[in-house]
This record gives structure tokens, C-alpha cells and sequence, in this order.
């Protein structure tokens, strides 16, 4: 098992920079130096309440200036309502580095990088990473259901990344979701053979894998799981296996949360 | 100096260092809170619920969140006991706590069988059987919910030990005392106070369970005052220690559960919001005794006073 | 324009406007909430329990705050039926909502006298009785959990009245589903699942219960994944609507127990926080339904759905 | 029934005053129209959580500038920490005036104030009131554990009341609890026939109470009780009634908290 720790972190900053979209830093020394992309944190919000009583998994988003680390997350129940309402200064406590993270390409291999919504979260920390190894420019898609919630695609050109964007109402960039993108991609240049990294809401990951998997192309996905302990002892994060007899079920937390698009049993999602 | 406080305590024959016990099936399979603490700093260690076979557990969602609760249908996915024994419990040797492995039986036989087995494992301390599982539609309800049923099984795993037998009930019952009078009867020597509670959920957009499995069992911090009210209810009707469970999140907690009678507690849901909630519980018992001037928990257990009585008057003897 | 949608439900020969009802011991006696809305918009307003005599109730402390949940001990303390009719009763006048009496008995005898008294009130549409309340030493737990005892308190009570009898369940049981199975058989015309769980608290600091009587019920969020189970289960075991009642904060929880199969439900202790909760549940119901294309509510009780199949095939029979 | 109000209001200040002592201030015209010394307010703290779960009771501590109301409030646990974690321009929903509020004395009695502790709270208010009635100077008689918990003394100056201060350490003022003063008091100048006002701990009121009685003075605690609605509707915050046949238990929250003190069983106390 990786190194974890439990730390508790000083908020240095948390602003809205979306639709209902939130971005927060803090400083962790310890923290900034095991992460690697595709990890998670999870983080505990009731200091003074028990509802919401589990913690809640975020993927670390970027970091920067060697220590600062970022959380890009979306209001979408009571925990990250709460998460929105804590200042500068306020602290909160974090567990991670979580999960295995993903596997980063070898330099020659073309990458190609699919964000669904929140999906571009993990996928920021991946290509400043990529970035450092790659010989190839990286190709990224990014989808989003209007221009509301579009964000961070300055921060991505800064990256230096060939950048599509999709909203499914065309109010900002190609009108579509982020899939139509990759099966135009994959008429136009299967022959490059991209790695594809893809995170975002899981019917789009499906369609992702299935793809990849038809076009025979190393495809790593990141799931989602509703998760309790984080650690693999509750047994709460389980996704099916796909013919795995040993193993019918993998879990998140541990196994994943990234994971090659063949090992999945994508019927049932 | 002070001297410590003696917080060792008697759980039917297993002499413990502590009170403070980790709940099956969330604990792993005994070291996977190692990065936070040292786990022979707690009383005991109980594994995951391990059966004959390994299972591969429900369908997911597992979990979902309610308020101040984890409702859960984990569907006892674990391992199995061979492969426990094998392959988990060799990486337990430096752990200096006592290991109770948890175990279910689809039958009264395989109850039995894995009695048997683990009599021979010595490194395993004692059994707790559950006989209270909710997640699994076969027998497991069945037995924890008929005093006869529960009687039987623990008499067939006693009859096949020389370990310690603690039987953990389901509060899912118009009367717990019958049953905790039962499995007493039977043999047990000691009684853990309770499994989960049957829960649901619905997802009102899809108008789905938001389990698979439908139905699931309720943890945490919401289930504690009724739990506390169990453990009253058994701690005045059988002479066997009891072990308290159920939304213990502190040491505040725990001695609730102390004082109404429990000789220990077990931690469950808490591990999982602060995986260091068990080892803070122990240190904050013995601050708590050095604060209050108890020098042995034993003098706590069962002091619930009543109408300026000591209600449980019998609480002591138990740990004796 | 659209046109509103139908929220009216029918309960046990009943026919209420929509499906929203305060529960009992939350609402007083009926108009102390004025200050903030018309009790006229509810579907049915249930009354403080009631007995033969006056009830001084418990001594106190008599309630205390749980995670997300309340622990009473209140001890039924009430007016008394005659005082209730004479005294409190004129005072409705203006209400336009039928008011149901949840009445409480030593003896069946007593349940009995109570339903003559009330059959001959007019202003008075239903009875709820309350074999379910935990917080009574004598009888009131018995009828609760016994079918036999269930079923004889209904048949007496039945057998006194011409109004619609609905009988409210305790969870305190092993299987729900045979206490309402006995009800039914008895001539019940309406169930309420559920009343409140038993619990207790203790004050480490005096090592005293918090609660004077020791013991008391617990409702809030707390309990609504159980409460939402037991309605589960009796809708798929009895013909005759059923009231869901535990938790219910907002509208989505109301909506998880009319998915379930609740034909109505019952807004409890939110009344204390929010206490337009009901108001409000009424108003989202109607929004929510609007914007659904839910013409009427009949539609949705009983609509869950497990593995793409509808669930509770006969949720829409009972209102018909 | 009085006018009662539910009312979401926007915090001015809630800054700390002493030891784990606060004070919170926010405007409401009709509340502060409506408001009477002694009344209390139920304040929803839980916006985004439902632990805690019951609105809490807190007096009516002060009304300044016609209409900005001030709670004073300690933090014993969840739920006064959340609310001192509140910052100027949060909201909380209160509901109020609730209770009877003090029986104001008539202009030529004595008034005598008796503060234990945050039983301030509600003191300050009514001598707020009653000095705009009174021909006599109003005496107070206010005591604390330690001088890390006295507050308001400059405040309560400016009111131009005969002040006098206790502690239980000797810390400040005179070394004592603050029932000493009555009795002392009563030795001196039982013949000006004081009406005594008191909040505070139980025992302290019992004390009081039972001194009053013994001296045949009219007397007005304030009590505290375990309120879930506030509206006489749960029956929760019950006290024993002395000697009433027909009403067995008193109800904090309607019938008080101000009870003259032959209404309350001492003895159960
Ligand atoms: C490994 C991992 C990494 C994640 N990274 C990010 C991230 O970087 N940014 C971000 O905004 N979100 C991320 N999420 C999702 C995030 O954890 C949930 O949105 C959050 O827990 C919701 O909490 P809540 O209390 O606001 O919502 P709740 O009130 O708990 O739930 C609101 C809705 O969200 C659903 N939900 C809750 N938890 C999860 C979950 N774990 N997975 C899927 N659906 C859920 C619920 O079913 C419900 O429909 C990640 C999840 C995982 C498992
Ligand atoms: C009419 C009335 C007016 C009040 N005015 C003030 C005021 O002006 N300033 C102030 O600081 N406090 C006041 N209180 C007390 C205040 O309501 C409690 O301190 C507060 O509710 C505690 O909430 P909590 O969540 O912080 O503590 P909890 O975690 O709920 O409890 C902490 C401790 O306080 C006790 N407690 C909780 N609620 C009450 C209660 N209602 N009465 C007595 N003990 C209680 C608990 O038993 C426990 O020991 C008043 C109470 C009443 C009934
Ligand atoms: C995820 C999860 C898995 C559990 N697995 C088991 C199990 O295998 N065997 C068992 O007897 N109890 C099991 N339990 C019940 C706990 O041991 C404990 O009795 C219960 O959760 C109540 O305690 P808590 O509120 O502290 O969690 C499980 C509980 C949870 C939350
Ligand atoms: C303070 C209080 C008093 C109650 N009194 C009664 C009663 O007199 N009769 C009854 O049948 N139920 C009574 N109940 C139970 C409620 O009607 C309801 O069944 C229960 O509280 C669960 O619903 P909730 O979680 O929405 O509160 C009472 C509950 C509370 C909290
Ligand atoms: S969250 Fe517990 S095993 Fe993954
Ligand atoms: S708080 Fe409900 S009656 Fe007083």
C-alpha cells in the first residue's frame, strides 16, 4: 500500500469559478510530494456536525508552486454546499494520497484526454504531468452542458494542449457531447494509436471504453463510487469485474479509482 | 506521578488490556489502519465477517449516506475462512492485540465448521458469531430473530471451541432480552449489542432503491440511542458480559455505553469518518480516569444511577 | 395554463385533498401553528393522543436532542378526551381540514369507550389508534407488539364507530408486516407506519439517563431509512392504504415514502424546526408534480421501481 | 397567543466577548417592535445540515438603535459553536418573540436584578425597560465563576445601576456566589420590599426563590427547559407546577420562562 496520511489543512483560498463550480487550495508539504495524477483525497467536513457524517472523495485537481494543492469540485448535495461555505484560514482535515492513480504514457505514445464535466478535475493534474514526459503534444476534449459550466480553458491553452470543447447546447464551442469528438478522432487517426485517459459521468465513460476497447487502444478510465472508508475495508465501492473469477468485484477506492477500460464489466453500468 | 488507570477488562474469559474493540467489517482484516496507529495499542481486533466459502458480496451501490447514518448492503462480501487464515492472518504477527474472527453460516453445519477450523488457529483469540446479518436473504435474519435458532447455533459452535463464544445480536426484534436469555442459556460468554438496523432508501429522480439490494443495514452516530437502549435491556437480563456497539464516535460515547453496563465497545462506522477513533477513544478513557480519579474501568461499568441509585449494581462482578 | 395537479388521496374510505398530514404530538390540538399558515391547507391534521382521563405526562427532562434525531419521553400527557371535545374542538371551526383524534387506552375496554365517545362527534372524521406508544409502562407497548392484542384493540374500536379506523404501528416489533396483517384482519381501514424507536440517553457527566423515564421514542431524520423500510413492508403485505410517517423533512422525503407506496404521510417532529414543513411539503408536492407532468398523485404511490420492474404493483388500487 | 414571526435575518456582528462568550447582533423592525424583556428567540442553525437538529432558545439580550436586536450567548456545545462560527452578512431564521417576558415592576418599587452567569442575558433587557419606568435607582447583583467571565460591566455602568460583582475565585469583585449579596441584602433592607428578577443556574434560582418566598417578596425567575417547539405544542419543556391541581407541569416556553417563584416545585428542583 502507498503512504497515507491524515493532515489537517488550512484553507488558502475558495472561490467560485463556475456554474455551482468551486475552486480551493491549501498547503501540504507532505501531501503535494506522494500525489500523483488520478489520486484522491477525502475530506472531512463536520467539524461541528455529524451530518454529513462520511467524508467525501475529491480528486487532486493540480498543484502548484511545489506545495500548494487545488480541489475543483461541483455543489451538488450537502457535503460540497458545505465545502463551498468554509473561508481562507478555515481548516479542514484531508486523508490521501488516495487510489493508484493513473499510468502515465511513455514519451512517444500519443495521449489523448477525455473530460466529461468534473472529469477535467483529475485530468488537469494528468496533463501538467504529462506535459513534463510527453513528446507529443496532448489532445484533450472537454465537454460541458453549456457555457455556464465551461472553466479552466485558459489555465488548459496556458498548458500548451490541442484543445476541443463540446457543450451539448452549442452555446460555447462544437455543439455535442465529448464522444462525438472521439469518433471523429478515431476516423481521422486510429493509425496514431492515442493512450486515452477519460474521466466524467459514467455513461460517457462507457462509450469511451467501448470504443477504445473495439479500436483495440489502451484506454484508462476514472470511476466513481459511493465510498465510505476509502481504504478498501468496507467493501462499499465495488464495481464489477469483467471475467475475473478471483476477483468479482473491484474497488474503487483501492483498485482504482482509475482503471484499463477491459477490466471493467461494462454491461451492467 | 500518577499511576494509570487499569483499563483492562474480562470479556468471558479473554482477559483484554482495554475496552476498546474494532467492529466486524470495518476493520478490514486487521491491518489496514496501520498508517494511522499501531494496532496493538487497542483491546482487541475483530475481522471482517468471514464465512465457508469466500462471497462476492451484492451488487453495488453499497452504501449510501443518510442522516447521521451509513446504511449498508455489503452482502458480506468477504474472503472466506481458509483464505483468511492462509493468507491475512501470517501478516498479523507483529499486531500484540487479540484477533475474534466474526463469523456467518449460511446453516446451523457451517456454524459448526468454522468453529471447528478455528479451533485449531491459535492465534485467534475467540469467535463472535452473527447471527444478525440483514444483507443476506438466506437463514442469517432467521436465526438472530427466533431464540431457538439462536440458541441452537451458538450451542453448536460452543460445543465445538474451547475459545471464548460471543454472540452479536440484530435489534431487528420486539424483545432482545429472550434472545440474549437464549443464546446465554446455550453457552455463550459474552454478548455483543447490536448489529445494524433494517434500513432503505429511495432515489426519487429514478424512483429506485438507491441499494441494489433494496434493504440494508443502518450504522453510525443515528443508531446510537437505541443501541444504548438494547445494551440496558440485556445488561439487566443476563449475567455474561455484554459488549456495546452502535454510533460510538468518542470516548463520551463509549462511556455511555460503559455506564449503562457494557464491559467494552466496539467501534464501527467511526473508523471510517477518523480512522484513528478507536486509539483516541483509548487515550481519552484514561484521561477521563486520571481526570476523574477512577483507577480501574471496572468501577464505571453498569454505575448508571437511577433516581440516586446505582441501577446495575451487578456490573462489577461481571468483569471478575 | 397547466392545469393543477390532482393531489388528492383516499385514506381508508377517507377522502382527503392532498397527502400531507401532521402527526401526532406535533401539531398540539390543532390551530398552534396559525401563526404561520392556514391549517386549512393540509389533507388531515391529527391531534395530540388523547386518553379517557387527563395525563399529567413524565417528569422532565422529557426530551433530548440525538444525532439528527429527537428522544421523547413526554408520557402522553394530555387534556383528556372530554376536555379535548368541549374545550379545543369549537376552536377549529374555521379549519377546513378533517381532524383525526389518535386516542390511547389502559385496557381495550378503555379504546372502546373512547371510539363511542368520539362516533358521535361529528367534527371528528377518523380515529388513529395508537397501540405503538413506548413511553406508558403499562399496556401500551403490549397491543403494540402482540397481533392478538393488535387485533383485539382494533375489533373493539371497529366495532364502536362508523368512522374510518386507522391503526399506527409500532417498529418495535421483529415483523411488522404480521402486526399489520392482524389489524387488517381486523377491520382496520388505514395503517401509519411508524411510530417512534426506542432509545436512551446517558449524562456521563452525572452517570444519570437523560431522560427521566430512562427510556424514551425516537423520530427525526434519524430514522426515516427505517421508517421507509417497515412502510415497504407492510404496503407489500396488506391491501388498506398506509400512512408513512418518520424522518420526513422536505418533500423529497415525502416522496420517497408515496414511491414506496404510502398513500399519504405524516410530518412529525419537523413541525418543531421548520414549522411550515407540512405547508411547504404541500406546495413542492404540487410543483413537483407540475413539473413531472404528474397529473395526479395516484400515479406515483407505489411507483418504485427494482430492476426496471414496477415495484408495488397494487399502490394505485388503494385509492381508488 | 402573542404575535409570533418566523424570520430570516442577516447577521450585523457575533464577535467574542469573554470566555467562550459571545455577542451576535442583527436588525429586525418587527421583531424588535414586538420583543419584551424576558421573551426568547428560536434560532435554526442548521441551514446546511440537520445535526444540530432542533432550533435553540437564546433571550432577547438587548435592543439598541430601535431596531437591532443582540443575543448573548456561551458555548456549551454543538450547536453555540456553530452559531459562533457565523460571520456578518450570514443569515439564520429565527422565530420569536416567544414566552411571557418579565412582569414589569410599577414605577415606585424597588427593583432588585439577580444574574448568574449568562442569566445577563436576558437582565440586561429588562434593565433596559425598567429604567425607563423606574423612580428608583435599579440594584443588580451579578456574579461569575472568574474574572475571565465577567462582561458588560461598562455596559451595564452606562445603564447608571447600582452594580455589584461576584466571583467564586475572588478573581474580581467580591469572592463569593452571588446569593451571598441577597442575603446580605435582605439583612440590611428587607424593608424596601424589593421585587427581585433572576437568572440563572437552577440551584441559584432555587436559592433566590426560596429566600423570597422565606421573606414574602415577589419574585421572577426565568427558567431554562429542554424546548423542542417553543409553541406548547410538544409538551417537552415541562416543570413542576407548585400545588396547581389542574395543570400538574408548567411549559417553559408558554407559561414562561418567567414564573413568580411560588408558581415553581422547588422541591423536584
Ligand atoms: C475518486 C473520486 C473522485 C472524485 N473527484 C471529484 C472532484 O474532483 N470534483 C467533484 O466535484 N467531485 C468529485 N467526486 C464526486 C464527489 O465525491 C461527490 O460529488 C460528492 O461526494 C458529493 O457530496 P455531497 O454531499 O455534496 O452530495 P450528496 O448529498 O452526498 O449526494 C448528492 C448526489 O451525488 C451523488 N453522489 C454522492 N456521492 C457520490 C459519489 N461518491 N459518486 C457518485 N455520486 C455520488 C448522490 O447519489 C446524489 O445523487 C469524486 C468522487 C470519487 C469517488
Ligand atoms: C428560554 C431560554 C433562554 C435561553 N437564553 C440563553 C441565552 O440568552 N444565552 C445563552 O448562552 N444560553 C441561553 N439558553 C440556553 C441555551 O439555549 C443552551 O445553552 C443551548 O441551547 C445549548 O445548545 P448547544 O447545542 O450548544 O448545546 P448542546 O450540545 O445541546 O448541550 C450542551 C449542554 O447544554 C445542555 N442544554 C442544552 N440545551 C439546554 C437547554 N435548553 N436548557 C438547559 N440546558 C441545556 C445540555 O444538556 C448539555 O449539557 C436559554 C435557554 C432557554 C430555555
Ligand atoms: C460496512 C459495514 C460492514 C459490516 N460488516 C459486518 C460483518 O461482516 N459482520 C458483523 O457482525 N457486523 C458487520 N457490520 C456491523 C458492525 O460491526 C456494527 O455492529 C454496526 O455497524 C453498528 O456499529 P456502528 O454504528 O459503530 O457502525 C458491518 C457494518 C458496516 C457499516
Ligand atoms: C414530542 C412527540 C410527541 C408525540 N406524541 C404522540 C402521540 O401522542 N401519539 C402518537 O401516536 N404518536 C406520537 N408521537 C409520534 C409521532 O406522531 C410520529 O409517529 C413520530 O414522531 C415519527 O415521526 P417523525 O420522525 O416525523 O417525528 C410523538 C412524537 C413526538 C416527537
Ligand atoms: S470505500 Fe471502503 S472499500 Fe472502497
Ligand atoms: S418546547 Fe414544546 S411545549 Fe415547550
Amino acid at each position: 500500500m502507498n503512504e497515507v496520511l491524515e493532515e489537517t489543512v488550512s484553507i488558502k483560498f475558495n472561490r467560485q469559478i463556475g456554474k455551482d463550480t468551486w475552486l480551493m487550495g491549501f498547503r501540504s508539504d507532505n501531501l503535494a510530494s506522494l500525489a500523483k495524477p488520478g489520486q484522491f483525497l477525502m475530506v472531512h467536513l463536520g467539524r461541528t456536525t455529524k451530518d454529513p457524517l462520511l467524508r467525501r472523495p475529491f480528486s487532486i485537481h493540480r498543484i502548484q508552486d511545489k506545495n500548494q494543492l487545488m480541489l475543483l469540485y461541483k455543489i451538488v448535495g450537502k457535503g460540497t454546499l458545505l465545502l463551498s461555505c468554509l473561508k481562507e484560514d478555515d481548516s479542514i482535515s484531508v486523508i490521501g494520497p488516495l487510489g493508484n492513480g493513473f499510468t502515465i504514457s511513455k514519451p512517444h505514445e500519443k495521449t489523448l484526454l477525455i473530460a466529461g464535466g468534473m472529469g477535467v478535475a483529475p485530468l488537469f493534474f494528468l496533463a501538467q504531468s504529462l506535459n513534463k514526459v510527453q513528446k507529443q503534444k496532448i489532445t484533450m476534449f472537454l465537454g460541458f452542458t453549456t457555457s455556464q459550466e465551461v472553466i479552466l480553458i485558459n489555465e488548459l491553452k496556458d498548458l500548451n494542449i490541442d484543445l476541443s470543447l463540446t457543450t451539448e447546447d452549442g452555446s460555447l464551442g462544437i455543439t455535442g457531447i465529448v464522444t462525438d469528438l472521439l469518433d471523429e478522432y478515431l476516423d481521422r487517426e486510429l493509425n496514431s494509436k492515442p493512450v486515452i485517459y477519460a474521466c466524467g459521468p459514467i455513461l460517457m465513460l462507457k462509450k469511451v471504453a467501448q470504443m477504445a476497447i473495439a479500436s483495440n487502444l489502451r484506454c484508462y478510465v476514472s470511476l466513481e463510487g459511493h465510498m465510505a472508508c476509502s481504504l478498501g475495508i468496507c467493501q462499499g465501492c465495488a464495481v464489477k469485474a469483467n471475467n475475473n473469477k478471483n476477483k468479482p468485484y473491484y474497488y474503487v477506492c483501492q483498485d482504482g479509482p482509475v482503471f484499463s477500460s477491459e477490466m471493467i464489466d461494462w454491461q451492467v453500468m | 506521578m500518577v499511576s494509570q488507570p487499569d483499563l483492562s477488562v474480562n470479556i468471558g474469559g479473554l482477559k483484554i488490556k482495554n475496552p476498546v474493540i474494532t467492529a466486524s467489517g470495518t476493520f478490514g482484516y486487521g491491518n489496514e489502519l496501520i498508517p494511522f496507529y499501531d494496532p496493538s495499542l487497542l483491546g482487541v481486533i475483530i475481522v471482517k465477517g468471514l464465512s465457508i466459502q469466500p462471497m462476492p458480496g451484492n451488487p453495488p451501490p453499497r452504501i449510501i449516506e443518510t442522516p447521521c447514518g451509513l446504511l449498508n448492503a455489503i452482502g458480506l462480501a468477504n474472503i472466506g475462512i481458509e483464505t483468511f487464515i492462509e493468507e491475512k492472518l501470517p501478516s498479523l504477527v507483529k499486531i500484540k492485540t487479540p484477533i475474534i474472527t466474526n463469523i456467518y453460516g449460511h446453516s446451523i453445519k457451517e456454524y459448526a465448521e468454522m468453529a471447528k477450523r478455528i479451533e485449531s488457529v491459535d492465534r485467534i483469540a475467540a469467535i463472535e458469531i452473527n447471527i444478525s446479518c440483514p444483507n443476506v436473504e438466506k437463514g442469517g435474519m432467521a436465526f438472530g430473530t427466533d431464540p431457538d435458532a439462536a440458541a441452537r447455533v451458538t450451542d453448536q459452535v460452543v460445543k465445538n471451541t474451547t475459545k471464548p463464544v460471543i454472540v452479536k445480536l440484530t435489534p431487528n426484534v420486539t424483545d432482545v432480552s429472550i434472545i440474549a436469555k437464549a443464546v446465554e442459556s446455550a453457552g455463550a460468554q459474552a454478548i455483543s449489542v447490536t448489529n445494524t438496523f433494517l434500513g432503505m432508501a429511495v432515489d426519487v429522480a429514478t424512483r429506485q432503491p438507491k441499494l441494489t439490494n433494496i434493504i440494508g443495514g443502518l450504522s453510525g452516530p443515528a443508531i446510537k440511542p437505541m443501541a444504548l437502549y438494547l445494551v440496558h435491556k440485556v445488561v439487566t437480563n443476563v449475567k455474561i458480559p455484554v459488549i456495546g456497539v452502535g454510533g460510538i464516535m468518542d470516548y463520551q460515547d463509549a462511556l455511555e455505553f460503559i455506564i449503562v453496563g457494557a464491559s467494552a465497545i466496539q467501534v464501527g462506522t467511526a473508523n471510517f469518518i477518523n480512522p484513528k477513533t478507536a486509539i483516541d477513544i483509548v487515550r481519552d478513557l484514561t484521561d477521563y480516569c486520571l481526570k476523574e480519579k477512577v483507577s480501574n474501568i471496572n468501577q464505571i461499568i453498569g454505575s448508571l444511577k437511577t433516581n440516586g441509585e446505582n441501577y446495575e449494581k451487578s456490573g462489577d462482578k461481571k468483569n471478575k
